[in-house]
């Protein structure tokens, strides 16, 4: 991989901040910047092809929906799967919630029995999760009866298996590839197995994993998985839900309207097969084709390349900040079965102070809950500091981050 | 470096030594507001001598900006009427959301402008207004309580 | 207006179809096409500004705040609202479903009582309505155990107000401001009287009548409205739902996940304050400025200008298609409250090989149902050709459609 | 012009004399078809004698091609085994998915050949296939039944 080839494709890793500081962004984990082939398959999509996709009997009309379909594909191999097992959505939440509300349309859906939750049953998630694979949970429960439980997670980060038993009234276990905060992998293929042998779903949050590290959603046995554009290169307001076959075509709507559907009378309507059925409304189409960019972009390189590179960077974070005294890594503090995103505690310093002495600097990080707030309550902390990479980012970018929280200690005088 | 401008030696002064932290008994009306994007939180009592504000006290879980805004805002509003201590916290709001084109009246505000600087980074002025929230809405349960029992 | 200038915006409409032919681009009912000015401000922001909005406390995530709530309050602007009262969606089917589930959701959740709907309340619609606003009303009946009833439509394509009546029972009335097929206008102000007097709340499906004419959703006096950017020059991905402050602010929430919460544990979360609590996980927000960017294209033409000039299109159509023996208009067969979408039959040629004809020269329209099945039955037919007008389009290309309707009779024989 | 390598003369004439189109009695199975973009319907019944397909007939509610199209499958598999229509369907979808650039063989498919500028426009696509859909899932119906009282 060339690093400054890849760095010159990204306009805005040229751009300054704070009176002309260099920019250095280490805040992907949030979302990622795009290089300018994502940038310009939009534009040419949308200055060439741009009509309505599977709406229209006219030339651009196909041409738009042949771009968007073979989107759909390259996507779909990126990650393992068959195109007709990939829902475009807007964003990884909107995924999330597309099972939770399919699980309570169920009833009464035929064929949808085993998405039909009730009070008795379980559905599984982990201390560790995302507001975005928790929150949907919380609220299913709530309109179903079902009742939510979780793994706790232990003090080094990981998930602590034994925490909770599964049972057969476990219907859905839901839980991040790799945690957003502590960078930690979880062990999928265990907590497939366990899921798997009282019966339940899995759904995979791969938001942090699929834009890191290879990952095969067919071989990884997982029910459904979901992933967001914004976080790999691609554009925002494109996210995938993954879903085995057989569920998508069992599982009731969610989102209904145009597009979507089979027969429409106004007494009531029945509904087009997946992918369709949960495509409703006009799609994100340029976004589509966008991702398909950024996909293309990160195969080029290599998937496995993009996680040697980050994890060098990861590696070189985790050892530059533990150097220094007064600053706590909350995760794993090694690079076993981790991804790149670290985050630390600098004792006497609030996480918003560190970030803002940073900024100052022109380094770029996240500070607060990073919408993982049982998370911090599990390590009694309100807030974190976390630098995430992407492919573009260096080590002297890690270096300036390291020297930043040292400056930070300095500014606030606990040094 | 504009980090000074920011936090002015009278901002890290009071969070180093923040004026009525610890929270007190007796009083009159409590408030616990949340700063949802970071988690910070703040719980907040007021005390009423009459119409003066007799007390005020708390405790922060926050960054050094909403413990030095917490600590400002105690010295501002003791000793004032209910109606004074609000047209302060409308002047501190009114310079903190003002993206520092707000000129703020240092006889109103006294230490408070200090946090002028602050109103420069968006993402900071929630920070500084935890506090006054707190305040706020403690004030309203007093008065609240008062109606309900007259 | 300078409709030469204006073309010269749009780089799609020099490109060529079909071995050569000019492109005649007359689907802009389905998607519009994008003035360069769109496509630069997106990219400028993604060049520029780039970063995780409401989330992040560095320079960039300040900034790209900044240009998302700009947007939003832009986009307000040109429609009457305040910024607090639009909603960002991934498309207005999105916006409809989010106050359909938001009703269902409303069972239980403080001060939402209003929107609670249980067996023996109705929903009104229309018998013209796009899917979009049907059939997520058909599917919160069968949620609720509400019943959907509709107002017909004349022979003429117009309300026929006296089908129904309205109810103490009636929670809801849902309709379009103009029809995606017959290019009727609503009686907006005689159907919010009639929900008032009942009690009933409104919402407008306004994806045909913002991109083409002025209207000011406050003053209109509806309690929601959606809309669509893709329609309006705007990228895809991105709708709007407008709601009354009131009426958000007691709304539960519909997505769940990240940025829309106020506090979140294991056991249980609570929300934030709209918009933000309907606005789950990471926004579109390069979409969002695009949208600000296509809204402040049309405010500088200025949509009374838009709107006489599609109407000059409209009647040239109408009066064109009209002359050709055995073609019949399907809707208003005048420009009286009428917008510029023009259906239509051609006796003895199917809309398809209609649409064939025309797209082998050149000239894209759309045929089919629509998106509005039941319409269609009720005028008896399976399918109709529809042309619809934006603001580039000339009079020279509805000549192009004329003459392609009479070149379709003769290939068929039918002439 | 690439209407004509489209709409060619076969086509055309089936469309204006449809072979098969009227309902007829008795039959052994019906099914109906539509298609969701447009609207288009289909209703075709078959009957068999044995193992051979001996009468085809439907009603459709569509555009010349759709139309054509069942009249020239009525053609192709009246007379066949099942296992042989179904092989002619395969080969038919096979060429109208084939995006043009499947060669067509002209001894298995006949007129049906001539559907071969169909598989150039994707949107027709469906139109072309829409008969052959109801005609698979009528034969499926009639194993069903079969397999049901065997
Ligand atoms: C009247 C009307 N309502 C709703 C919609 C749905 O819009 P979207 O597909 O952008 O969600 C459309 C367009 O398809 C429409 O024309
Ligand atoms: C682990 C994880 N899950 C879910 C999400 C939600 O993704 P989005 O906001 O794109 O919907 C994120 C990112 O915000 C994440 O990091």
């Amino acid at each position: 991989m060339d690093l400054q080839k890849v760095r010159a494709d990204f306009p805005i890793l040229s751009r300054t901040v704070r009176e002309g500081k260099p920019l250095v962004y280490l805040d992907s984990g949030a979302t990622s910047q795009h290089p300018r082939q994502v940038v310009e398959a939009e534009r040419a999509f949308l200055e060439q092809h741009n009509a309505a996709v599977h709406r229209g009997a006219h030339q651009l009309s196909e041409e738009a929906t042949d771009a968007y379909e073979s989107a759909r594909a390259r996507i779909a191999a990126f990650v393992g799967a068959l195109p007709e097992q990939l829902v475009f959505t807007k964003n990884a939440t909107e995924g999330i919630n597309l099972v939770a509300y399919a699980m309570s349309n169920a009833t009464g859906f035929d064929g949808a029995e085993r998405f039909v939750l009730g009070p008795g049953d379980e559905i599984v998630v982990t201390e560790l999760e995302h507001h975005a694979n928790l929150v949907p949970w919380q609220e299913l429960c709530r309109r179903t009866g079902a009742t939510l439980r979780w793994y706790s997670i232990t003090d080094e980060g990981r998930l602590d298996l034994d925490s909770i038993e599964l049972s057969e009234r476990t219907k859905l276990v839901a839980f991040a590839h790799q945690s957003n905060v502590l960078g930690t992998i979880l062990p999928v293929a265990e907590l497939v197995r366990r899921a798997r042998a009282v019966g339940a779903l899995v759904l995979l949050d791969a938001c942090q994993s699929v834009p890191h590290m290879p990952v095969d959603l067919t071989a990884a046995g997982v029910d459904f998985a979901v992933f967001s554009g914004h976080k790999m290169l691609g554009p925002t307001g494109i996210g995938v839900l993954y879903g085995r076959t057989e569920l998508l075509e069992a599982m009731p709507p969610f989102l209904t309207g145009g597009s979507m559907i089979e027969l429409v009378r106004m007494e009531g309507t029945t509904y087009a097969p997946p992918p369709q059925r949960f495509e409703a409304g006009t799609p994100m189409s340029s976004q589509a084709i966008g991702l398909a960019a950024a996909v293309d972009y990160l195969g080029a390189i290599g998937m496995d390349a993009v996680y040697a590179h980050e994890m060098e960077l990861a590696a070189a974070a985790i050892e530059g900040l533990s150097a220094i005294p007064g600053v706590r890594i909350i995760g794993p503090a090694t690079t076993e079965d981790r991804g790149g995103a670290v985050a630390f505690v600098v004792d006497g310093v609030h996480a918003h102070d560190v970030g803002q002495v940073l900024d100052d600097r022109g380094v770029a990080i996240r500070v607060g809950h990073h919408c993982a707030w049982p998370l911090h309550r599990r390590f009694g902390v309100a807030a974190t500091a976390r630098a995430s990479f992407a492919v573009y980012n260096t080590v002297d970018e890690v270096a300036a981050l390291v020297e930043g929280v040292k400056a930070a200690r300095e500014f606030f005088k606990v040094a | 470096m504009q980090l000074e401008q920011m936090y002015q030696e009278i901002i890290l002064d009071h969070y180093r030594t923040p004026h009525g932290a610890g929270l007190k008994d007796p009083f009159d009306a409590e408030s616990m507001q949340i700063n949802p994007t970071c988690g910070d939180e703040i719980t907040l009592r007021v005390k009423l001598d009459g119409d003066t504000v007799s007390e005020v006290s708390h405790e922060t879980l926050g960054c050094s900006i909403s413990q030095a805004s917490a600590s400002v805002l105690t010295d501002l509003v003791v000793g004032r009427s209910v109606a004074e201590s609000l047209r302060i916290l409308a002047a501190f709001q009114e310079m903190a959301q003002g993206r520092g084109k707000v000129e703020p009246d240092e006889d109103v505000l006294g230490d408070g402008v200090a946090f002028a600087g602050v109103a420069k980074y968006p993402a900071r002025v929630k920070c500084a207004l935890l506090g006054w929230m707190a305040f706020k809405d403690a004030v309203v349960r007093v008065n609240d309580a008062k109606e309900a029992t007259a």
